[in-house]
């Protein structure tokens, strides 16, 4: 029973903090949101060539597991970085490594490892649900080509991407039967993009919109039309990647709010000398430690294969979903109006909680999904 | 107890509706010009400044009229009047504080909409102690001159004048040497520079003072009672209006419930989901709760109560409840709730004409985390209500520690 | 607009409270809840015969509206009073009262008034419900007598009670139809009553069994297999009158943890010096304040006839359901070890609010009612 | 990291679950010697003081074993130890602060249960502000007169020994001036009244003392250094038993799946409820976190940390969870869950044999209610998070003012 990181993985994780607070200070992160993609594709490559990608090494990655992800995206979560390292790593590049599709995996992965492919993931749709119901979008299948026909929303970094994996059903398919995972070259002829804005500044998504996209069917990833188990598992990954990010976010926004409470004096002494604001902080600390052993449990169950996987996954997005919201929320009111101001950075983290929390799904899901677990008895043993 | 709205009132309400369905603009007002026209037509209709007394332009209306007008301009999406502090704020305090000269001399103008005002009351270092405020008015001759710096000042920019809390005795205890004066912010010295907050927008401003001459004459009431002034400004702030928060929350609660009507979620329509039909029920719920105990307020203010420290309850109230009404709108739409741009139509808030709010669910959401903040945040109207209206004891506080120190110091060692 | 009590209403509210704290001090409340029957018969005689009864005067009540009930079951919170008023009242007397059944009023509410019959309610069955769905036991005709079979569970004052009004159904029914109020004398042969006893150890109530009881059609109350619509009207008043119990249990308890706070040094202050103490009696008193606005607001409501009313008695329900558990328990909070101890009253109050918490309706219930009132639009008008 | 157990782990946990299966006793036990007969087994089994040097009984333990016996003695609820306070508290402070002839008297006793023993700390006056205690213990010749009273004495009319905080010097500031000693309960002067609690039952006592002859050979550690030897005492209470109560919480959990499986509400089963799963789903989130965040501690305490300040999370997340746990589980069970008599087998908490818990939902809920108050509030959690842990600077406090004060007047006026 080790719960500490490892060696490596305490300079993994300076490593990237490191890096980040190096390349990604507030203000370059502020010129990056400005900027046209919403990102600095020159740091995105520094930053991917690092070798800490979870890719199998053949196909130039670092073979890492998700407690480095995790580690990874905490730190990401800290600045909070803005760029495509979550949807071309743990949306699109989790899609390829567990479709097991050698061919696709040699295509798209060295490529993705150097930083001159950006990939993401078309999942949502008008329907914004995380189970298979949400999928309408259709693949038909015309002897050696595929067409696709159909509305994508909040798609991550769409602009930016060159692969849109895209998930879609055979006509007449309903439930997780009929869907497969399609790669479209983000130019291809039907392809349109709309323009989308959300909260959460430092990231970007668009509309896709495709309209009789033919591609050939060596893009669909994986096996034409059962590509949902695979699904799932994809985004129980990201719903762990997510969980390190609002993670990050949240001890960082927690440790500002607590330096300022030191720093700041009304009615003669520090806030943080009140217990309105002292407890206030303590209740955040306390979420932010056990959100850390929420997601380095879940991480490291995914990389163990535990049995508990999927109810740990679901624990810790859950977990992280309201906590978040009161870390990040609370760091705003123990700052109060300068906490309100764009100039600080505050904002951010608050921003980029709030967008993970309805992604990969919200606490009904999760809830659901925990339930779930526990009746068919997929708990942890007590070492049994 | 009746609960009902009299027959007087159920008419002036039609009236009001009635003129405001004809009267609102259709467009989304630009112009600082065209926001004056809607505000001068606001007054000519009688609908600005309706409490105060006829003399100075009012039409001595009852606190239900003027709440009923609050709730009809929300319902029927009328932009606020865009001397809206001038209203709420700057004319009272004239009219209870104000000399006969200066009030002939602004309160006409503020009602038409020819002077906009603002107040430079905050400051970086003095938010929830206000008392600490440290810009400074030194007498000069029969002049002021005014040093200092001011915060989350609305309107600023569009503002010709300003209801300024400024230091004119700096050896005085804190509370005692402050004093209330109105500033030109045309004089030469005021800075103004907007502030964008986290919303994205920039509704206030950073207001910087360099030596800024103000005539003595434009000293409100006595010097050095400044304080005592905007506290009861401050009350002025609360009571009455809390109908009109309740309505915009239930008209927001109505497009949703067009909303989730419309979209999906893993197939079925978001109403047909138990756990948002729960929370849509429990918001109602705590929404009707608003409205009753507004009700209840204005039942007072008709009685000609004034609020008192209960009107804390209210703040606490309706700016909690905000805060957790926009997450549970949020956690409802999903994604959707946190578009900025290009948000389906068929979802988007409304678009009303308020410029405060550009029709996104998620400007609503931002908004709400500022309501705790401002004018008294959370935790001081819990330190009002656990003092004034619990009873309970002050709490031990540096500031107050220090004072009885320095007291006991300048009256020597005697009660040793 | 008046929110405000009339001064008929000030005078009832202090004549309740003179008499309950003169003869109810918490003394006498330790002796009843130790006694056989959990009551007084004579204070409970002297209570009723006070001429505060809503039943119409001609029946020897007072016509008293529901306002006028809240008042005095605010009042009966604030002891909290141990005695069958809610179950004969509010329960029964409702029953009647609103199935307008003249020969049953005149059978049994002027002993009722005089406080010489004692009657309840039976509706509960193992399915806790309050919906028509709860209904199982069933009431067969055969000509001129009712049979009556089944149990019924947290019978309030069954032990006292003369008279049971049972709620039953015809065989065969389903739902909203065939349901019965059928009055059972508690000595009818094949009644029996098992023994419970509950947390809040100031209501008594008992599981009673019926086999094969056989009274006359005469005792069918109102219309045979008619009752829902009375029922659920019986089910909004005791909503109301439950929640305006539970105001007075809150109040009273915060006015407990207030005094003790002003009184209680430590670390040489009192209690009440502390934010965390401070705040926590604040939010107690918001949510009091608020308690007083909904339960008044209801009462009014149903006296008017309002369109909103049945709205009204939900969000009161559902709010008191949830305030009341928040300021009873953090009342115990604030008071710590002495709040926790059996010979201080705070319990009594925690443990009232939660008993009736889980009566005519928890939240989910009521939350469900709210929406449907408003999705159906029987929302207040603004005047209009 | 790799939080899987270790096969010793694995395989002491087997060897554990197998001796509880075949000696945990059938029947409630209701008498001292019955539970002295327990007690003895476990400690005999290698069960209790595990932890301890094997020079004092133990057997060196690491705190995953004592975890695992923790965890399988609620999975097999089994009755908790007579002795658990002389085992958890006292033991560790004789072994860390005794004398030999100290340990040589009590240590194996306590083990075996010869000698039962309780704490006594807290005082009316003395609650979160332990240290202002009142309790006197004047020295005279070779024997501590003792007087006072004390109060939440776990276990008193059992014990034959407690282990006291005393004042003895009254002019110290009130940290300094504390004691550790050990009094023997059957001492003249020495009378026990039992306290009833809210949950209706009496697990606490008042103890007073008049004139209590106590050896002087019975003081723990130096003279006025009672305080910090308490300090390190109830760290003990904290850490590595957060396991067995999560464990705890989830037989209950498992138990209630199979309620909401049989019960219904309005025709259809509890399981069924949308809502009620969603509690569900969350409870059952909320105590894995519990697990996680324990194993997290326990491989802390494996590599030989000893829990600091942060233990305080570990109090503030278990005792607020167990108080929102329970209450989610009334609201599951409705009525049923409030039964303390005449509830049906099919729906009752399953009775253990442990006297803490008489097998009634409603008793566990109403003592998750003293979980936040015993053994430092969560709001002395708080400030001790906030303090220690986060570095805010200690609040303003009026016994602090009173010692700097006191301090400032007896050094002069040197420092004006």
């Amino acid at each position: 029973m080790k719960f500490d990181f490892s060696e490596d993985q305490v300079m993994l994780r300076n490593l990237i903090r490191e890096f980040l607070t190096d390349q990604c200070p507030g203000s370059h992160v502020r010129e990056m949101i400005e900027s046209e993609t919403g990102f600095d594709r020159e740091i995105y490559r520094q930053f991917v060539q690092l070798g800490i990608l979870p890719f199998p090494e053949q196909y130039g990655g670092g073979d890492l597991g998700m407690v480095e992800q995790a580690i990874i995206l905490e730190e990401m979560g800290r600045i909070p970085y803005p760029g495509p390292y979550f949807a071309t790593v743990m949306l699109a590049g989790s899609a390829l490594q567990l479709s097991n599709d050698e061919n696709a995996m040699a295509r798209f992965l060295p490529d993705a490892s150097n930083g001159d492919l950006i990939m993401t993931l078309a999942f949502t749709e008008d329907d914004t649900g995380w189970t298979a119901d949400a999928i309408s979008a259709e693949a038909a299948l015309n002897g050696e080509s595929v067409t696709l026909n159909g509305r994508k929303r909040f798609v991550p970094f769409a602009d930016a991407a060159d692969i849109i994996l895209t998930v879609a059903r055979t006509p007449g398919t309903s439930g997780q039967d009929g869907v497969s995972i399609i790669a479209i070259p983000a130019d291809a002829e039907g392809v349109s993009t709309g323009k989308e804005m959300m909260f959460d500044v430092t990231s970007r998504t668009a509309t896709v919109e495709f309209t009789n996209v033919s591609v050939p069917v060596e893009n669909i990833i994986g096996e034409a039309g059962a590509a949902w188990p695979v699904l799932e598992h994809v985004i129980r990954r990201a719903a762990v990647a997510a969980s390190a990010e609002m993670l990050g976010a949240s001890r960082r926004s927690m440790e500002m709010a607590n330096e300022y409470a030191k720093e700041r004096k009304q009615f003669g002494q520090f806030i943080g000398q009140f217990q309105a604001v002292k407890h206030m902080l303590a209740e955040m600390l306390e979420k932010v430690e056990n959100g850390h052993a929420a997601v380095y449990y879940a991480a490291w169950a995914l990389d163990a294969d535990a049995p508990d996987a999927a109810l740990a996954a679901s624990v810790a997005k859950s977990t992280m979903n309201t906590s978040s919201r009161k870390v990040c929320g609370d760091s705003i009111q123990v700052m109060g109006g300068i906490g309100f101001t764009w100039e600080h950075d505050l904002h951010f983290f608050f921003k980029r909680a709030k967008n993970l929390e309805v992604l990969y799904g919200d606490v009904d899901h999760h809830y659901d999904q925990v339930l779930n677990e526990v009746l068919a008895g997929r708990v942890a043993g007590a070492g049994d | 107890m009746d609960l009902r709205y009299t027959e007087q009132d159920q008419a002036f309400r039609s009236e009001v509706r009635e003129w405001l369905e004809e009267n609102v603009p259709r467009k989304k007002l630009e112009t600082l010009d065209e926001k004056k026209a809607w505000h001068r037509k606001l007054y000519e209709a009688g609908y600005l400044g309706m409490g105060w007394p006829s003399e100075y332009g009012g039409r001595d209306a009852r606190p239900m009229e003027q709440a009923i007008v609050g709730e009809e301009m929300v319902r029927a999406r009328a932009p606020a009047p865009v001397n809206g502090l001038g209203i709420s704020i700057v004319g009272p305090t004239l009219i209870h504080h104000g000399t006969e000269e200066q009030n002939q001399r602004h309160i006409q103008k503020i009602l038409t909409a020819e002077e906009i005002w603002c107040q430079l009351y905050s400051e970086p270092n003095a938010g929830s102690d206000l008392a600490s405020l440290q810009c400074r008015a030194d007498i000069d001759g029969d002049e002021f001159v005014v040093n200092g710096q001011k915060v989350w000042t609305s309107g600023a920019h569009n503002s010709d004048w300003g209801l300024m809390l400024a230091r004119t005795d700096r050896n005085a205890p804190k509370h005692q040497g402050i004093s209330c004066i109105l500033v030109d912010m045309s004089s030469p010295g005021v800075e103004v520079r907007p502030l964008k907050q986290l919303s994205g927008s920039q509704e206030f401003s950073e207001v910087f003072f360099s030596d800024v001459r103000v005539p003595a004459d434009n000293l409100i009431g006595e010097l050095n009672t400044g304080w005592r002034i905007a506290q009861t400004t401050l009350s002025y702030e609360r009571g009455g209006n809390t109908l009109s928060r309740y309505t915009r929350m239930q008209e927001s609660f109505n497009r949703l419930l067009d909303v989730v009507g419309i979209v999906k979620r893993d197939g079925a329509a978001l109403i047909d989901s138990p756990h948002i039909r729960w929370r849509l029920g429990k918001v109602y719920a705590d929404m009707e709760i608003l409205r009753y105990s507004s009700l209840r307020i204005l039942s007072r203010l008709e009685r000609g109560e004034r609020p008192g420290p209960e009107a804390s309850i209210a703040k606490l109230h309706y700016s909690e409840l905000d805060k957790a009404i926009q997450e549970v709108f949020l956690d409802i739409l999903g994604p959707y709730g946190q578009q900025i741009e290009g948000i389906p139509d068929h979802i988007a808030l409304e678009p009303d004409t308020d410029p405060f709010e550009p029709g996104s669910w998620a400007y609503a959401f931002a908004w709400s985390r500022a309501g705790t903040i401002y004018a008294g945040s959370s935790e001081i109207q819990k330190n009002i209500l656990g003092e004034r209206v619990l009873g309970l004891p002050k709490e031990v506080r540096a500031d107050r520690v220090q004072a009885t120190a320095q007291q006991a110091s300048s009256s020597g060692n005697g009660d040793d």
